[in-house]
């Protein structure tokens, strides 16, 4: 069952509404705004505590042992008892730290992942606002992210957040050129910065059989793209090869190491939102958005998605974590220039 | 009072705002993110202007690299403990008259000028003409404009590096 | 490739611009290129040696260098340059560039972690190119060019140590001495130029011919030339550099002072054949020095300690030999001995290196016993002993024979050459017994010693094998052999005799045997032989006092017209300077006066007018970038009120105000 | 909105910036404001385009090349920052006046 003309329904009913009320335009797309962002902001609370819980249980099955068993059904309602039990802690702050950076760092970085939410495209007509930039869009509004970890670095005053905040940036700057080199080999063949008309354009199947992703098309330049893109994401997202920003190892939490309480919450949140906004672009960019025989729409993206944050989860518990030489090596060395010739094999494959 | 102009006085208090506090608070790493709101608050001003493009490349760029760069050189170049000096040098008090005055010249040259106002509706689509003008028109500019960020990024790499020349051949005595 | 004859010194010319200019400071890099060009050149020139083998005649390459107006003859002077390539270079070429690439492969090893090992490099190349060129060109000024080049190069290879006081004191020895010989040459050249008024080899030749060139100025400018050979070859009265030049490094001395520098003055006789054969006094002198130095140097060689002063000596008797040959007029003999000496003297000097890098001394008193540590370096060493002593069927033995049967028709030199043959024999293998049996006289370092690597055996066996198989090319029994070769077909040529063969081999055995007794048995003792003739011994050990006589005879009277001539100096012509200086100071003090109150005066004004400017104005240079970026601003301010149109403004004022 | 509106605020940025340039002592700052002209330029530029020529966007390709431009300015002024710093252990501009030599 597809769920766009519910969707529509619904805001057709509360424009109405509005109107009858006699309200300007304006006040009424601001509500209809607020409506969404309340929309998303639920979403990215729930998806936050299942993928948290998804992770702790995948990890565990991978480790041969069984995870959280104890609150609910085999634990799924661990992550809402650990959520509850951050908000009621006391919230600390250091004496030194920049007080208002401190503060505004784990909103910035809540707010930069929930903007990004806007242009994904949840399923057929299913998306909030389809931007002509959407893809450009969602990548720049993320970059936000390093902002607020270096705010978060710098504001704590401490020597362990300002590493953490330091590596990020550098991390994150450097791994933005692969990914950009990626996604654009799609937008390249695409003609298109739209998410909607990137899922549009993988339409249809090949040879009868092979679905029209990406990912298959140019074989192999377009799988060599979704594999840069995969690696340059985990790093964005900060995730396990790439987490030197918050190595426990090394730096105690990074750039969180200061927070407590439900600005800890609000970091995880983020990250975990971060997390799938990348796997929501791998699925639009590289494996047909919302395209698929049978289900609805939205379940297929849904399937896909949570597949990718598998994979993601799945490279957490597998691959040891980098040295920073080595994490730069990696992007400058291999990554970029990898993705520099698939993008001109990509072009000359259109041409030719 | 419409969105349009709502949007404008908005992101302009926003802007102007952001941009004093910018060239006038003491500590550089708040001046930063200042800054940063006052590239967002331009950002917008691009959308308002049919430039989504634009907005979304300023943010690209600007906050996604500019603005990491600048923070990065206030962290490793202020310490935490931020000395107590003086943040403004002693031509304020000039400085201040020569902005005033080239706000009102500027602001009075422009109001003298005849601009040749169009009406035409602005251009849809226009990701896909600024490129191909830059692959036609402007592909000397562009080759050009790409060659400077190649030698800003040798030079900058030259200049900030640490001195590891080729070790000293040791002379005879 | 014979066309392209020039293209063999070029290489070592480039190896060495682009270690002098680019890679001084990458020793592996700039040695490995150096060896690399070297090789190159190795290849081309075996090619045209080939080539040459069965060329018609010889190939002849010549451009206008310059044209000279001339105050005598209407026409001018020309001066040409040119390659030529005929038997004579071609086998010149061949074994420099053999010799040469082995001594670069050698000199990898043994020079290995010198301070300035891409300099030695960067000289041998040069010293190559020097020597090819001198070989290859076609005329006698290019020849005197490339004559200098090589002795420059073989100065600053000598001073190679130059931190050592030894090293640059014989250094300027070799290059002062060579010089004294190199004024001769040059004087005979001018000779050549004013009555040939060519100096292309083959135009003098045509002039010798022709009798333009005859009689006693024939005579006299041969033996002028003859003087440059004499320094260059270490010749009698002139051999005294070249002991000492082994204070370079034994590389050097293996390729610079055995193989192909000294040769030079040997390929100049050899080149100026036609000219010696015209005049029967010249060639008469030439054979004598060539004899004189032969037993002269024989004869030191045999008290000698330093293993390469004895080698030295060797290589001065040697030349003497080739020079003898030569002057008796076989071409064939002085040559032929001159390619078959190149590879065992060069052979004998990088297996001393080989066994100085062993021990670290020279001194073959210290050594001993090193037959059974070194094995390679010993069984070559023997290889190249036995066949500068002429033991058949060794190189040696053939050339050697024929420099015996060249000499048989004159019961002098006959008797001279068959001394030095003993001679050689003798010390050869003195040398042998010393350094490689009996026991170690130096058991400290002969328990250091060692192999040396594979780098530097390498080149030893390969001329090891050249040692050998050299000479069959000119065994008198092959019709189309060196000799053959060498005169292009109209060469003499001698009945091998079996007879003096068989008298050359059993003194060079009487020679040997000899040292046997003494240094191996110790039948006889050598220190009693010492003993006995005492004044002899001393005369021997001290090289004749030939640089004390020179000390004596030349050089303190040099000293004593120095301090003559800087006695005249100080006092008469520094009076004179002094007194126009005090005359100068006269005029000055008038002058300063007129400076210091009229010109000072106009300057000082000035000078305060533009202090006072520059106090004004130095409030615009204050060196802050900020000061710059007002006045900046300040002018586009200025810039920006000009563009302001007035009127337009005002109007539109008065139009919206309503 | 008119044209006149983007003119003046675009103006009072650039003179901010301006302001910035001439009396910051922090290097870091002075880039800032430095920034902050470039942001004021752009936007006039843009704010040309979509009132003198809409369809013409030659405008925004010139904002392009500025952003391009402003970005190795900043990389370049930030590594002479750095570099600065290293040498004098402090980076007051006006402390800096070994231009003057």
């Amino acid at each position: 069952m597809e769920l766009a003309p519910v969707v529509d329904l619904v805001r057709d009913a509360v424009t109405g509404f509005l109107q009858s009320l006699g309200l300007p335009a304006f006040v009424i797309d601001m509500v209809l705004a607020l409506i969404s962002a309340s929309l998303i902001a639920g979403f990215m609370a729930v998806l936050a505590l299942a993928f948290v819980w998804v992770e702790r249980k995948v990890s565990a099955h991978i480790q041969n042992r069984l995870g959280p068993m104890r609150v609910g059904w085999h634990g799924v309602l661990q992550t809402l008892a650990d959520a509850l039990k951050l908000l009621q802690k006391e919230d600390i702050r250091p004496a030194a730290a920049d007080r208002w950076i401190w503060w505004w760092a784990p909103a910035v970085s809540f707010i930069a992942v929930f903007a990004a939410f806007i242009a994904v495209p949840f399923g057929e007509g299913l998306v909030v606002r389809d931007f002509n930039i959407g893809v450009i869009y969602i990548v720049a509004i993320t970059t936000f992210g390093v902002i607020s970890m270096l705010m978060a670095g710098w504001g704590s005053n401490n020597k362990y957040s300002l590493l953490g905040g330091f590596r990020s940036a550098a991390q994150v700057v450097s791994y933005e050129v692969p990914m950009i080199l990626a996604i654009l080999s799609v937008v390249m063949v695409a003609g298109s910065l739209s998410m909607m008309s990137i899922v549009q354009a993988q339409e249809g199947t090949m040879l009868g059989f092979i679905p029209n992703w990406f990912i298959f098309r140019h074989f192999p330049f377009g799988l060599i793209a979704f594999i840069v893109f995969m690696i340059a994401g985990t790093a964005e997202t900060n995730r396990t090869p790439f987490d030197l920003p918050e190595a426990e190892s090394e730096l105690v939490a990074g750039f969180a190491t200061e927070y407590s309480g439900m600005k800890y919450a609000m970091f995880y949140l983020a990250e975990y939102s971060a997390m799938y906004v990348m796997a929501a672009m791998g699925t639009v960019l590289f494996l047909g958005g919302w395209h698929g025989p049978f289900l609805p729409s939205w379940l297929w993206f849904a399937a896909k998605t949570v597949l990718l944050v598998c994979v993601l989860i799945w490279f957490r518990w597998t691959f040891p974590r980098l040295r920073v030489d080595q994490l730069m090596e990696l992007s400058w060395k291999f990554l970029i220039p990898v993705a520099f010739i698939n993008l001109l094999a990509v072009g000359l494959w259109s041409v030719l | 009072m419409t969105g349009e102009s709502l949007a404008f006085y908005g992101l302009a208090f926003m802007l102007v705002g952001a941009s004093i506090l910018a060239v006038s608070v003491r500590n550089v790493f708040h001046a930063a993110m200042y800054l940063i709101l006052a590239l967002f608050a331009v950002a917008g001003y691009f959308v308002l202007l049919n430039a989504e493009f634009l907005a979304a490349v300023q943010v690209l760029i600007y906050v996604g690299a500019v603005a990491v760069l600048v923070i990065f050189a206030v962290m490793l170049t202020t310490r935490l403990t931020d000395a107590r000096v003086r943040a403004h040098n002693e031509q304020v008090g000039a400085g201040l008259v020569v902005a005033v005055a080239m706000f009102l010249a500027i602001v009075m040259a422009m109001w003298s000028t005849s601009w040749p106002i169009s009406d035409a509706a602005p251009a849809v689509d226009n990701v896909r003409t600024l490129g191909r003008m830059l692959m036609t028109r402007f592909v000397l500019p562009f080759e050009i404009a790409s060659v400077l960020l190649l030698a800003a990024m040798i030079g900058a790499i030259v200049i900030a590096a640490k001195e590891t020349g080729p070790p000293q051949s040791e002379e005879s005595t | 490739m014979s066309q392209y004859a020039y293209l063999v010194p070029f290489w070592p010319l480039l190896g060495f611009l682009i270690i002098a200019f680019w890679a001084n400071r990458h020793h592996q890099f700039a040695a490995k290129l150096a060896t690399t060009m070297i090789g190159i050149s190795w290849v081309m020139s075996l090619v045209i040696l080939w080539e040459t083998l069965h060329a018609e005649q010889p190939l002849e390459m010549t451009f206008t260098w310059m044209a000279l107006p001339s105050m005598l003859t209407k026409a001018g002077w020309t001066l040409s340059m040119g390659v030529l390539v005929d038997p004579l270079s071609a086998l010149m070429i061949s074994f420099v560039t053999t010799v040469s690439l082995m001594v670069h492969i050698f000199s990898l090893g043994y020079m290995h972690g010198e301070k300035y090992f891409s300099r030695f490099f960067e000289f041998l190349n040069l010293f190559t190119f020097s020597m090819l060129g001198l070989v290859l060109v076609n005329n006698y000024f290019g020849l005197f060019i490339f004559w200098e080049l090589v002795g420059l190069t073989s100065y600053l290879l000598i001073g190679f140590y130059y931190e050592k006081w030894t090293a640059s004191q014989a250094a300027k020895k070799a290059f002062i001495t060579t010089r004294t010989g190199d004024l001769g040459m040059a004087i005979g050249l001018l000779i050549m130029w004013t009555t040939a008024g060519t100096l292309q080899f083959n135009e003098v030749f045509a002039a010798v011919d022709s009798g333009v060139l005859s009689g006693t100025t024939l005579t006299v400018m041969a033996l002028f030339l003859f003087g440059g050979a004499v320094g260059k070859s270490a010749q009698f009265p002139l051999h005294v550099w070249l002991p000492d030049a082994m204070e370079g490094p034994t590389p050097v001395s293996a390729l610079i002072h055995a193989a192909t520098m000294v040769v030079a003055g040997v390929y100049l006789v050899a080149r100026s054949m036609p000219v010696y054969m015209a005049s029967e006094a010249a060639s008469m002198v030439v054979a004598s020095i060539g004899l004189i130095t032969a037993l002269m140097a024989g004869s030191i060689g045999l008290v000698q300690n330093d293993i390469k002063r004895v080698l030295a000596y060797s290589t001065v008797s040697q030349l003497g030999y080739m020079i003898m040959a030569l002057g008796l007029g076989s071409l064939f003999a002085g040559t032929f001995h001159m390619f078959t000496h190149a590879f065992f003297k060069a052979l004998l000097f990088l297996g001393s290196g080989s066994v100085i890098h062993a021990l670290h001394t020279n001194d073959i008193q210290e050594m001993g016993g090193l037959g059974r540590k070194m094995k390679i370096t010993f069984w070559t060493w023997v290889i190249a002993s036995l066949s500068i002593a002429g033991i058949p069927p060794l190189s040696g033995f053939w050339s050697k024979d024929e420099i015996v049967a060249t000499a048989a028709h004159h019961p002098v030199f006959l008797v001279g050459t068959l001394v030095v043959a003993f001679m050689t024999a003798f010390y050869m293998f003195r040398l042998t017994f010393l350094v490689f049996f009996g026991e170690p006289r130096d058991h400290h370092k002969y328990d250091h010693a060692h192999e040396s690597p594979l780098v530097m055996t390498g080149p030893l066996m390969f001329l090891a094998v050249l040692s050998v198989v050299a000479g069959f090319w000119g065994m008198p029994w092959l019709s189309h052999g060196f000799g053959h070769f060498i005169t292009s077909g109209q060469g003499e040529h001698h009945t091998p005799s079996i007879l003096l063969m068989a008298v050359a081999t059993l003194v060079a055995l009487c020679g040997i045997g000899l040292a046997y007794q003494m240094y191996y048995k110790k039948a006889w003792s050598p220190d009693a032989l010492a003993a006995r003739f005492q004044g002899l011994y001393r005369i021997l050990y001290n090289k004749y006092y030939f640089d004390e006589l020179y000390d004596v005879v030349f050089i303190r009277p040099y000293y004593v017209l120095c301090d003559l001539l800087w006695t005249f100096d100080m006092l008469v012509i520094d009076g004179l300077v002094n007194l126009a200086g005090w005359l100068g100071l006269a005029v000055a003090v008038m002058h300063n006066w007129f400076d210091k109150y009229i010109v000072d005066g106009l300057v000082n004004g000035s000078g305060y007018m533009f202090r006072g400017l520059g106090r004004s104005l130095r409030f615009v240079q204050s060196g802050r970038v900020q000061n710059y970026t007002f006045l900046v601003a300040f002018g586009l301010l200025l810039l920006v009120i000009v563009q302001i149109d007035l009127l337009t403004l005002l109007t539109r004022l008065f139009e919206s105000t309503p | 909105m008119t044209l006149y509106q983007y003119l003046a605020l675009a103006t009072l940025v650039f003179c901010i910036g301006l302001f910035g340039v001439l009396t910051r002592r922090n290097a870091v700052a002075v880039l800032i404001a430095i920034e902050l002209m470039f942001n004021s330029v752009n936007l006039l530029l843009v704010a040309f385009t979509r009132y003198i020529s809409p369809d013409g966007l030659v405008g925004q390709l010139f904002a392009v090349f500025i952003i391009v431009i402003a970005a190795a300015e900043t990389t370049v002024g930030m590594a002479i920052v750095l570099l600065v710093y290293r040498g004098f252990r402090g980076i007051q501009v006006d402390r800096i006046g070994f231009l003057k030599w």
